[in-house]
C-alpha cells in the first residue's frame, strides 16, 4: 500500500500522520519535543506505523464479525494490552535510568536506601499499570513523561521521609533519569509488542475469544506484514530545518496548517493556530490555499507554554487547566506581558485572596485576545473560522475564543476538531501525496 | 567605457561593469571622508544634516561640506560598529525605545567620532537641521545641539498630509530659507549667497537625476537587471547624499546608466555578493528600509529563493525623482522647497500607499514586501494599515517581516526566514494553483 | 468624602470611565444639528471650533479599561499605545458622535494616524494641522496664521454658517475662563497637595476633554471650593514634579501609586492639551492673528516644539522652583520617542542645578504597579531620608 | 554626621518580604550608629515562600527571628518593612526595596559603591554613596530571561538542588554558551544541551555566563565600572554566578570589585532594621525638642 507521511517537529510536540492512497488518515502519532529532534520525530513516526497497522488490522478482521461492538470491543483491549506492553517497556528503562542517577557521588551516604526506596515505587508502578490500562480507564495524557510523572510524584511522596530519604532527593534522581527515558528510543513498535499483547486479548475471558482466535491472529499478522510504501514524506513546523530532509521535502508551517485546515473542514477560510510558542492567523481560499498569514513570535507569552507554565504553577496537570478556567464567574484581567512574571502575578493576586478559577479565567482570556489582534492584523474572521493546535484541545482557551469571535465578528461556524494538534502535520502529508514537483522521492519506498 | 576590447562571457563583463561604477562610488565617499578629515586644517566648515530634503547644492554654493550622520549610522551598522555606539549611548542615558539611527550617532561621536572608513569626523560648525519626515530629527539636533554648542539652522518642512503643496507651505519654506538659513549659512562660510552658483549645481543635479531615474526603472525589464532595494541602496548613494548637484555625481550616473544598459542588452539578472541571480522566481515592490547589520544575510534570504526587488519605497526618501520631480535651476529656492516637501517620508499615507500601488502594477510585481523597522515611527506607524490597503487594492499578497536599522538586538535570523520562506511559498503555491493575483 | 465634593468628583470620575462618550452623545442631543469634533493632543486652537458652534472633544486614547482588539492589528509591538486604543475606540464605533478629527503635529506617529484616519473613515472630517517650528513672528506666525485659518475655512463649511471675528473673540474669552480656573487649581494643589491629590485633580482637569468650556470652568471653580472643606491631613511625603505625560496619559492607577510610594505631586504635564497656552489672549482686535501671537509668544515648552532661543530644561527647572519641589520624575510612555529623546537633555539640566530625579515607563495600560512602586518609593525615600542628614 | 545625642542601645527588626522567600533580621545598635562595629545582629531569618499563605509566612518568619534572638515584640524600638511590606500589618514604618538594600550592602560591606540586588525576579544595579544614598539605578526589564527564578527552572530541569547550582559551575570545564533566552523556553534548550551531552555543569557556567553578562551590563549602565560592587540578594549565594561575574571583569579589563558577604541575602532585612533605628532616634528628636 501507498502512503504519505507528513511530520511536524513542534516545539512542544511533534506529530506524525499517515494517509493512504485515498488521502485517508491512517495513522497519527505524536510525542514530547522535549527530547532530541531526530528521536522525538522517530517516535512520533513510529507511533504513527503503529496506529496505521491498528487500523489496518481493524480492516482485515473485516466486517463479518458478530457485531460491530464486539469488533470494536477486541480491537479496543487489543491495542490497551498492546499499550501497557509499551508502558511497562518504558518503566523498566526508567527503572534502570534512576538507578543509574542513584550513582550520582552526592548519593553515597544514603545510596543503598534510595534504591530500595526506588524500587518500592517501580515495583508499584508495575503492579499498578494493568489497572492504568483497564476497560474504559481514561488515562490523563498520552505521554509516558506526564502520566509516569504524576504517579512517582504520588509515590514518592508517599514513601518519603523528611529525615531519611525525602522527596526532593527522590524528585532529584526523577528529574535526571526522565529525561534519559525520552531521549533514548526504546523499541515500541508493533512488532516488538503485538504478540504479547495478542495473547493475553486471546485469553482476555470477558472476550470469548475461542471461536475467532484464528481470525484475530490473522488479520494482527496480515497488518503486521502489510508493506507500507512511502509515496513521499514532507516535514514542517518549528523545528523543520533540523529534520533530515532534502530541501523539496520541507514545507512551511503556515501552509501546512492552512491546507491541513482545509482538509479537516473544506470551507474553512480563517485558520487560527495556537501552538507552544507562537501562534499563527492564516487566511486560506476555497482550494486551502493560504492568501495572507501573521504570525507573532516575541517570546513565550501568550501561546500553548504559557499555559504549561501556569499549569506548573498551580500544581496542574495540562488538562485540568482549561476545565477549571471555565468555572470563573468575574473578568480578571491579566497584565502582565511575560509568562514568568504573569507567574508571579499569579501568586500575588492568589495571596490578594482573588479565586484560582478567575485568575485562569484571566489568563485564558488574555491569551486570545492576543490572538484576536493577530486574527485582526490577518485581515479578520470569516467564514468559516478553524481553530488549531494543541491549545485548541484547551476548553477555556476555545471558549474564550467563541466568545470573542461573537463579540466582534458575529456568528460565525467555529470549527475544531479533536485531531486539531495534527492539522500541520495533515498538511504536510498532503503535500507528500501531491508529490508533483520532486520527482526523484516517488521512487523512495 | 562601453567598448570592451575582447569579448567575454556575460558574466564577466557584468562583473568588469559593477567595479566600474562601485569603484567610482568607493572613490567618492573614500574622497569626501578624506576632505572631512582635511577641512579643520584648511579652514573648511563643515554643515550636518539629513538626508530627506537635505540642501547639497545650497550647502555647496556656500563651499561648505555636507556630513550626514544618518549615512554614517547606517555606515556603521554595515560594519558592525552601531552595536557597541548602540550601548554606549544608553549607557548615558538614552532609551532602548528610540531611534537607533541617533543612539548609534550619538554613541559614535562619544566615541571619538570616527568615520566608518576609519578617518576622523569634524565637528559641526552648523547643525542644518531640515526637518522633513521625521520628528527625530529635531530631537537629534538638540542633542548635538547640547554636545557641541554649535548654530543650529531650522528648516521646518510642513507635511505633506493631503498630498499637494499649499501655496503657504512653499511660501513658509522659502522664507526660512531666506530669513534663517542663508544668514546662517553666510556667516559660517563668510561668502554671500552666490545664486548663479546655486542654479548652475541645480542644473547638473538635474542632470543626474535623469540618469537616476533611468536606472531604477531599469527594473521594470523582465528580468530585471537590478535589485532595486539591496543593490538601491548603493545607487541612491551619491544622490541622496554629498554629491547631487556635483560634476562627479554626473559622471557616476552615467557610468552606472551604461552598465545596466548592457546588462538589459544581455538579458542579465541583478549581481547579488554572491555573483548573479540567474532565475528571477519572484518580483517583490518593498516598504520600509533595509536592516543594515546584517545586510548581506538579509538580502541573501531573497536571493537564494530567486526573489528580487523591483520597485523600493526606501530609495525614495532622498525625493521621487522617477515621480517627475527634477531640481529646476529656473526657480532655485522654490525648487528647493517642492523637493523637500516631496521627500518619501513627508508623503501622507494616502500618498504612500497610491505610490506602492503604481509600483506594483508598473513593475508587475508578484508580490509586495514590507520591512518594518523599529526605530523608525516615520515610516513605521501605519504601515499595517498600508499592508491592508495593497493587499485590497491589487490582490497582490503581503509579507510583513520585523527587524530594525542598525540594532543587531532586532534582527532575529530564524524569525525572518521562517517568515520570508512561508512567505515565498505561498506565493509559489498561488501562483501553482493558478490563483490571479 | 462630602457629598457636594462627592458630587463633583463622582461625575468627574463617570465622564473619566465613560468610553461611549456619552457626554458628547447628550450635548448633541441637547443641540440639535450641530457638530462635535475630536482633537488629539496637543496644540490644537480649541477656540476656532467652539466659535463654529461645535464641540472640541479630546481624546488621548482608551485608558486602561479598553480591551484592544482590533487596535493591535494596526500597530506593531514597538509603537506607543495611544494610537492602537484611539483607532479601537473608533472602529468600536465609539467615536461615531465625533464628525471630524483634528491631529496637531507632535510626532511621528500621531501625523501618521491622521493618514489612517482618512483611508478608515472617509466620510468623516479629517485635518492634519502642521505646528510650525519657526517661531519668527513674521515666518513661523505667518504660517500658523494661515493653517489655523484654512481650518476655519474647513470648519465654515463643514458647519454651514459663517464664524465671525466677534464669535471668535467670545470663545477665546470663554477658554480664558478656562485656563485661568486651571491655573487657580494648579497653585492650590502647589499649595496644599493633600487637599487636592492628584488623582482627583485629574479627572476634574480630564473632564474638560468632553465638557464644554464653560461647564468645565464651573466644574473647577466648584471643586476649589468643595476640596478644602475636605478633612485630609497632610503626610510626610516629598513633593515632586512628573514630565513626559503630554500626551498618552498614565492610568490612574499610576498616579495613586505615587502618592502611596510617598510622593505628592506639585507639578506636571498631563493633558496638555488643555493648557498649553500659558497667558490669556487678547479679546479684542483680530483674533486669528491674536490666537497666532499667542502660539509664537505663549506656548508652553514641549519635546514637540522645537526652541531656539531657552536653553534645554529651562522651563522644567522653572516648574521645579516655582512648586517648591524636592525632585523630577520622568514618566513617559514608552516608545514615546519625543518625551524619551528629551531626557537626557532634561537630565542634565537638572544634574546641573543640582535637582534629583528618576525616570520609569508606563503605557496607558499598564496595570502591575509593583515595579513603579519601588522605584518612585525608593526615590522619595532617598529625598525624605537624606534632607534631614 | 548625626548627632549622637540621645545615641542609646536599642532593638530593631527588618522584615524584607520578596516574591520567593521571607527574610527577618533582629538587630541591636547604638540609636544614630552607622559603623559595623555599632551594630550587632542578633538573628536572621530566610523563609522560602513555595506555594503557602503570605500572611502566615511572614508571621511565623517574624515571630521565629524573635524566638531566635530571645527577644520579645515589646522590646522592640522599630519594626520595619521592605519589600512588598504592605502585609506587614505589624510595622511602624516602611522603606523601599533599594533603599534597604543600599543601607544593608553599606553596613556589610563598608567601602561598596554599587550595589546589585539579584531576586527571583528582577536584578537591580544602583549606585550609591558612602552614606548609602541611592544616586541612580537600573532595573532589569519586563522579561524574566536570567533571573533567579530563571535559574530555578533551569535547575530542576537538571534536576540539581538550588545549593548545588554553584558548586557544579565552579567544576566546569566548556561552558556552552546560551544567547539570552525566554525563561520558559529555556527548558526546551537545556534539555537539548542534555541531550548532546554536555554536562550539567558546563550547562549551567554557560547561563551563569549569560547572566553576568547582564548584570554587568547593568552596573556598566549606571557607571559603576570603577566600584567595589555588593551584590546582595538571594543569587549572592550563588558562587558560580559571582564568579562568572569576577572572571568576565577580568576578561574585560574592568576594574571593578565584585564582594558578597554570608549575610547578602539578609541585605534587604538588615537594611530595614537600620533604617528603623535611625528613623527612630529622629523621631525621638522630635519628640524631645517638642
Ligand atoms: N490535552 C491538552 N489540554 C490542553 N492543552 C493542551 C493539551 N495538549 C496540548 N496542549 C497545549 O498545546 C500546546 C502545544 O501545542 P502544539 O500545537 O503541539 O505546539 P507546537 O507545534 O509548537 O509543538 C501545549 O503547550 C499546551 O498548552
Ligand atoms: N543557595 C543558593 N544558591 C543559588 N541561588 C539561590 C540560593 N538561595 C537562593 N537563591 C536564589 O535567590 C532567589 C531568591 O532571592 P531573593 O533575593 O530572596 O528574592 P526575592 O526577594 O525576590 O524573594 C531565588 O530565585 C534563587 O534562585
Ligand atoms: S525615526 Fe526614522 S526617519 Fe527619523 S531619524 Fe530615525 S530612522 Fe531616520
Ligand atoms: S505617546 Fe509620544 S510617540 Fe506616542 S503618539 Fe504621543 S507623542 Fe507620539
Ligand atoms: S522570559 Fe518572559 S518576556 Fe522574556 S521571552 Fe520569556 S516569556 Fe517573554
Amino acid at each position: 500500500m501507498e502512503i504519505a507521511v507528513g511530520i511536524d517537529l513542534g516545539s512542544t510536540t511533534t506529530k506524525a500522520v499517515i494517509l493512504n492512497e485515498k488521502n485517508e488518515l491512517l495513522g497519527r502519532g505524536i510525542t514530547n519535543s522535549r527530547s532530541n529532534y531526530d528521536v522525538a520525530c522517530s517516535i512520533a513516526r513510529d507511533e504513527a506505523f503503529i496506529r496505521a497497522r491498528f487500523a489496518l488490522t481493524g480492516g482485515f478482521l473485516g466486517t463479518d464479525w458478530e457485531t460491530s461492538e464486539t469488533r470494536n470491543a477486541v480491537l479496543d483491549e487489543l491495542e490497551r494490552r498492546f499499550r501497557m506492553q509499551q508502558h511497562l517497556e518504558q518503566v523498566s528503562r526508567l527503572r534502570e535510568e534512576l538507578h543509574h542517577a542513584a550513582e550520582a557521588p552526592r548519593h553515597a551516604e544514603y545510596r543503598s536506601g534510595l534504591n530500595d526506596a526506588l524500587d518500592t515505587i517501580l515495583d508499584s508502578m508495575v503492579k499498578n499499570a494493568p489497572a492504568l490500562y483497564d476497560t474504559g480507564v481514561e488515562r490523563k495524557s498520552d505521554f509516558f513523561r506526564d502520566l509516569a510523572s504524576a504517579e512517582y510524584m504520588d509515590l514518592a511522596n508517599k514513601i518519603s521521609d523528611p529525615k531519611g530519604i525525602d522527596f526532593e532527593t527522590l524528585c532529584g534522581v526523577y528529574d535526571a533519569a526522565i529525561l534519559d527515558v525520552e531521549n533514548t528510543a526504546s523499541d515500541l513498535s508493533f512488532d516488538a509488542n503485538i504478540t504479547a499483547a495478542l495473547e493475553e486479548t486471546l485469553a482476555a475471558s470477558h472476550l470469548n475469544l475461542e471461536g475467532d482466535a484464528d481470525k484475530l491472529r490473522n488479520a494482527v499478522v496480515q497488518a503486521r506484514d502489510a508493506e507500507l510504501y512511502e509515496r513521499g514524506t514532507v516535514g514542517t513546523g518549528y523545528g523543520r530545518q533540523r529534520l533530515p530532509f532534502p530541501k523539496e521535502q520541507i514545507r512551511s508551517e503556515i501552509l501546512c496548517h492552512g491546507l491541513g485546515a482545509h482538509y479537516m473542514f473544506p470551507n474553512t477560510a480563517t485558520v487560527l493556530d495556537i501552538g507552544g510558542q507562537d501562534t499563527k492567523a492564516i487566511q486560506v481560499d476555497s482550494k486551502g490555499i493560504v492568501t495572507s498569514f501573521q504570525m507573532n513570535d516575541r517570546c513565550a507569552a501568550g501561546c500553548g507554554r504559557y499555559l504549561g507554565y501556569i499549569a506548573d504553577e498551580m500544581n496542574l496537570a495540562l488538562h485540568e487547566l482549561g476545565p477549571l478556567a471555565q468555572k470563573a464567574t468575574t473578568k480578571v484581567k491579566i497584565s502582565s506581558t511575560c509568562t514568568v512574571f504573569a507567574g508571579a502575578e499569579l501568586r500575588d493576586r492568589l495571596a490578594a485572596g482573588q479565586r484560582r478559577e478567575d485568575i485562569l479565567g484571566g489568563l485564558h482570556r488574555a491569551i486570545i485576545l492576543r490572538a484576536m489582534s493577530l486574527l485582526a492584523r490577518s485581515g479578520g474572521v470569516e467564514e468559516e473560522f478553524t481553530f488549531t493546535g494543541g491549545v485548541a484541545r484547551n476548553p477555556a482557551a476555545t471558549q474564550a475564543l467563541r466568545d470573542l469571535v461573537e463579540e466582534n465578528y458575529g456568528n460565525k461556524t467555529i470549527n475544531i476538531s479533536p485531531d486539531s494538534i495534527y492539522t500541520g502535520a495533515i498538511g504536510a502529508a498532503l503535500f507528500a501525496a501531491q508529490g508533483t514537483e520532486a520527482p526523484a522521492q516517488e521512487v523512495s519506498a | 567605457m562601453t567598448n570592451p576590447k575582447q569579448p567575454s562571457s556575460p558574466g564577466t563583463i557584468a562583473e568588469v561593469r559593477k567595479e566600474e561604477s562601485m569603484n567610482l562610488q568607493k572613490q567618492m565617499i573614500g574622497g569626501h571622508y578624506q576632505a572631512l578629515e582635511r577641512a579643520p586644517k584648511e579652514g573648511r566648515k563643515v554643515v550636518y544634516t539629513f538626508v530627506p530634503g537635505n540642501l547639497t547644492e545650497l550647502i555647496r554654493s556656500f563651499d561648505l561640506l555636507p556630513v550626514l550622520p544618518e549615512i554614517n549610522a547606517l555606515q556603521s551598522g554595515m560594519r558592525k560598529l552601531s552595536g557597541g555606539y548602540i550601548a554606549e549611548a544608553e549607557k548615558s542615558g538614552h532609551s532602548e525605545d528610540v531611534c537607533t539611527y541617533v543612539k548609534c550617532d550619538i554613541g559614535m561621536m562619544k566615541k571619538g567620532n570616527i568615520s566608518p572608513t576609519g578617518t576622523k569626523i569634524p565637528d559641526p560648525d552648523l547643525l542644518l537641521l531640515s526637518y522633513t519626515g521625521c520628528f527625530t530629527f529635531m530631537k537629534w539636533f538638540e542633542l548635538l545641539r547640547e554636545e557641541y554648542g554649535c548654530p543650529v539652522a531650522m528648516l521646518h518642512v510642513p507635511y505633506q498630509a493631503d498630498g499637494t503643496i499649499h501655496a503657504h507651505h512653499r511660501d513658509y519654506i522659502v522664507e526660512q530659507i531666506k530669513t534663517e538659513l542663508i544668514p546662517k549659512l553666510e556667516q559660517v562660510s563668510g561668502q554671500k549667497y552666490d545664486e548663479d552658483r546655486l542654479k548652475e549645481s541645480l542644473k547638473l543635479s538635474a542632470e543626474a537625476e535623469d540618469d537616476f531615474v533611468h536606472v531604477i526603472e531599469s527594473a521594470k525589464n523582465v528580468p530585471s537587471p537590478i535589485d532595486a532595494y539591496f543593490g538601491g541602496v548603493f545607487y541612491i548613494g551619491p544622490m541622496f547624499t554629498a554629491f547631487r548637484g556635483t560634476p562627479e555625481g554626473v559622471e557616476y550616473y552615467k557610468t552606472l546608466c551604461a552598465e545596466i544598459d548592457e546588462r538589459v542588452r544581455l538579458g542579465l539578472g541583478p549581481i547579488t555578493p554572491d555573483g548573479e541571480m540567474t532565475e528571477e522566481r519572484f518580483r517583490l515592490v518593498v516598504e520600509g528600509p533595509p536592516n543594515w547589520t546584517s545586510f548581506r544575510e538579509f538580502w541573501k534570504m531573497f536571493y537564494e529563493e530567486g526573489a528580487v526587488f523591483v520597485a523600493s519605497s526606501y530609495t525614495k526618501v532622498g525625493g521621487l525623482y522617477d515621480r517627475g520631480f527634477r531640481h529646476d535651476p529656473e526657480h532655485p529656492l522654490e525648487t528647493l522647497a517642492d523637493y523637500c516637501m516631496g521627500c518619501y517620508t513627508n508623503l501622507g499615507l494616502p500618498s504612500r500607499i497610491e505610490l506602492l500601488q503604481d509600483y506594483i502594477n508598473e513593475y508587475k510585481a508578484d508580490g509586495f514586501m514590507i520591512n518594518s523597522v523599529k526605530s523608525c515611527n516615520s515610516f513605521s506607524a501605519g504601515q499595517l494599515l498600508i499592508l491592508r490597503q495593497i493587499e485590497e487594492r491589487t490582490g497582490v499578497p503581503g509579507g510583513f517581516i520585523e527587524s530594525d536599522l542598525v540594532d543587531p538586538r532586532y534582527f532575529s535570523a530564524a524569525n525572518i526566514k521562517n517568515r520570508i520562506e512561508s512567505y515565498l511559498q505561498m506565493l509559489e503555491q498561488r501562483r501553482k494553483t493558478g490563483v490571479a493575483s | 468624602m462630602r457629598p457636594a465634593l462627592e458630587e463633583i468628583v463622582g461625575r468627574a470620575n463617570a465622564l473619566y470611565e465613560d468610553l461611549d462618550f456619552g457626554a458628547v452623545t447628550d450635548w448633541k442631543r441637547r443641540n440639535p444639528g450641530r457638530k462635535a469634533i475630536g482633537y488629539m493632543p496637543i496644540y490644537v486652537p480649541r477656540e476656532i471650533v467652539h466659535a463654529a458652534g461645535m464641540l472640541p472633544v479630546g481624546i488621548v486614547g482608551g485608558s486602561d479599561r479598553l480591551e484592544i482588539i482590533r487596535g493591535d492589528a494596526y500597530f506593531q509591538s514597538y509603537i506607543c499605545h495611544i494610537p492602537r486604543s484611539t483607532i479601537e475606540l473608533a472602529l468600536s464605533g465609539r467615536l461615531d458622535s465625533l464628525d471630524g478629527m483634528l491631529f496637531p503635529s507632535i510626532c511621528d506617529v500621531i501625523r501618521n494616524l491622521s493618514g489612517m484616519w482618512k483611508l478608515l473613515f472617509p466620510d468623516r472630517y479629517v485635518r492634519y494641522i502642521d505646528v510650525p517650528q519657526n517661531f519668527d513672528a513674521r515666518v513661523g506666525g505667518e504660517f500658523w496664521r494661515r493653517e489655523i485659518e484654512a481650518l476655519r475655512d474647513d470648519l465654515v463649511v463643514l458647519g454651514g454658517e459663517p464664524i465671525t471675528d466677534d464669535a471668535l473673540n467670545k470663545s477665546i474669552a470663554v477658554y480664558n475662563e478656562n485656563r485661568r480656573a486651571l491655573i487657580d487649581l494648579y497653585k492650590a494643589r502647589s499649595e496644599q497637595p493633600w487637599v487636592f491629590p492628584t488623582p482627583e485633580l485629574y479627572v476634574v482637569m480630564r473632564a474638560g476633554n468632553v465638557l464644554p468650556p464653560d461647564e468645565h470652568t464651573a466644574m473647577i471653580r466648584a471643586y476649589l471650593d468643595e476640596a478644602p472643606r475636605e478633612d485630609r491631613e497632610d503626610k510626610d511625603h516629598s513633593r515632586i514634579v512628573i514630565v513626559g505625560t503630554f500626551c498618552e496619559q498614565p492610568p490612574l492607577g499610576l498616579l495613586r501609586t505615587l502618592e502611596r510610594a510617598g510622593c505628592w505631586i506639585v507639578g506636571d504635564d498631563l493633558l496638555l492639551g488643555n493648557r498649553w497656552i500659558e497667558t490669556e489672549i487678547p479679546t479684542e482686535g483680530k483674533p486669528m492673528e491674536n490666537l497666532s501671537q499667542a502660539f509664537i509668544e505663549h506656548s508652553t515648552a514641549t519635546a514637540s516644539r522645537y526652541d531656539a532661543e531657552r536653553a534645554k530644561g529651562e522651563s522644567l527647572i522653572q516648574s521645579v522652583r516655582d512648586n517648591e519641589a524636592e525632585g523630577v520624575i520622568f514618566c513617559a510612555p514608552s516608545f514615546c520617542d519625543p518625551a524619551l529623546l528629551d531626557q537626557p537633555m532634561l537630565v542634565n539640566a537638572l544634574d546641573r542645578e543640582g535637582i534629583s530625579h528618576t525616570q520609569f515607563k508606563y503605557s496607558e495600560d499598564t496595570g502591575q504597579f509593583g515595579v513603579i512602586h519601588e522605584q518612585a518609593g525608593t526615590f522619595s525615600d532617598s529625598i525624605r531620608l537624606w534632607s534631614e542628614v | 554626621m548625626i548627632s549622637t545625642a540621645v545615641s542609646s542601645e536599642i532593638l530593631t527588626a527588618g522584615i524584607d518580604v520578596g516574591t520567593s522567600s521571607v527574610k527577618a533580621a533582629i538587630i541591636r545598635m547604638n540609636a544614630g550608629g552607622w559603623k559595623r562595629d555599632d551594630v550587632e545582629v542578633l538573628a536572621l531569618r530566610a523563609e522560602r515562600i513555595r506555594r503557602r499563605d503570605l500572611k502566615q509566612v511572614i508571621n511565623e518568619s517574624f515571630h521565629t527571628v524573635l524566638e531566635d534572638a530571645g527577644v520579645s515584640e515589646k522590646d522592640l524600638a522599630y519594626v520595619a518593612s521592605t519589600g512588598e511590606g504592605e502585609l506587614v500589618h505589624f510595622r511602624r514604618g516602611h522603606f523601599f526595596g533599594m533603599t534597604t538594600h543600599a543601607r544593608g550592602a553599606v553596613y556589610m560591606l563598608p567601602g561598596s559603591r554599587a550595589v546589585l540586588d539579584v531576586g527571583a525576579l528582577h536584578g537591580r544595579a544602583m549606585r550609591i554613596d558612602g552614606r548609602s544614598k541611592v544616586l541612580s539605578y537600573r532595573m532589569t526589564t519586563q522579561c524574566a530571561s536570567g533571573s533567579g527564578q530563571f535559574l530555578e527552572n533551569v535547575a530542576r530541569y537538571l534536576g540539581v538542588a538550588l545549593e548545588e547550582v554553584g558548586p557544579l559551575s565552579k567544576e566546569a570545564k566548556e561552558p556552552e554558551m546560551v544567547s539570552s533566552i525566554c525563561a520558559v523556553l529555556a527548558e526546551t534548550d537545556v534539555i537539548n544541551m542534555v541531550s548532546r551531552g554536555i554536562s550539567t555543569s558546563d550547562i549551567l557556567k554557560g547561563i551563569h555566563l549569560s547572566m553576568a553578562g547582564r548584570y554587568i551590563k547593568l552596573l556598566r549602565a549606571i557607571g559603576a565600572t570603577e566600584c567595589d560592587v555588593a551584590v546582595t540578594g538571594g543569587l549572592a549565594a550563588d558562587e558560580g554566578l559571582i564568579q562568572a561575574m569576577r572572571e568576565l571583569i577580568q576578561k574585560d579589563g574592568i576594574p571593578m570589585l565584585i564582594q558578597e558577604d554570608p549575610q547578602s541575602i539578609h541585605a534587604g532585612a538588615i537594611g530595614a532594621a537600620l533604617w528603623g533605628g535611625y528613623r527612630h532616634e529622629v523621631l525621638e528628636r522630635k519628640r524631645q525638642s517638642a
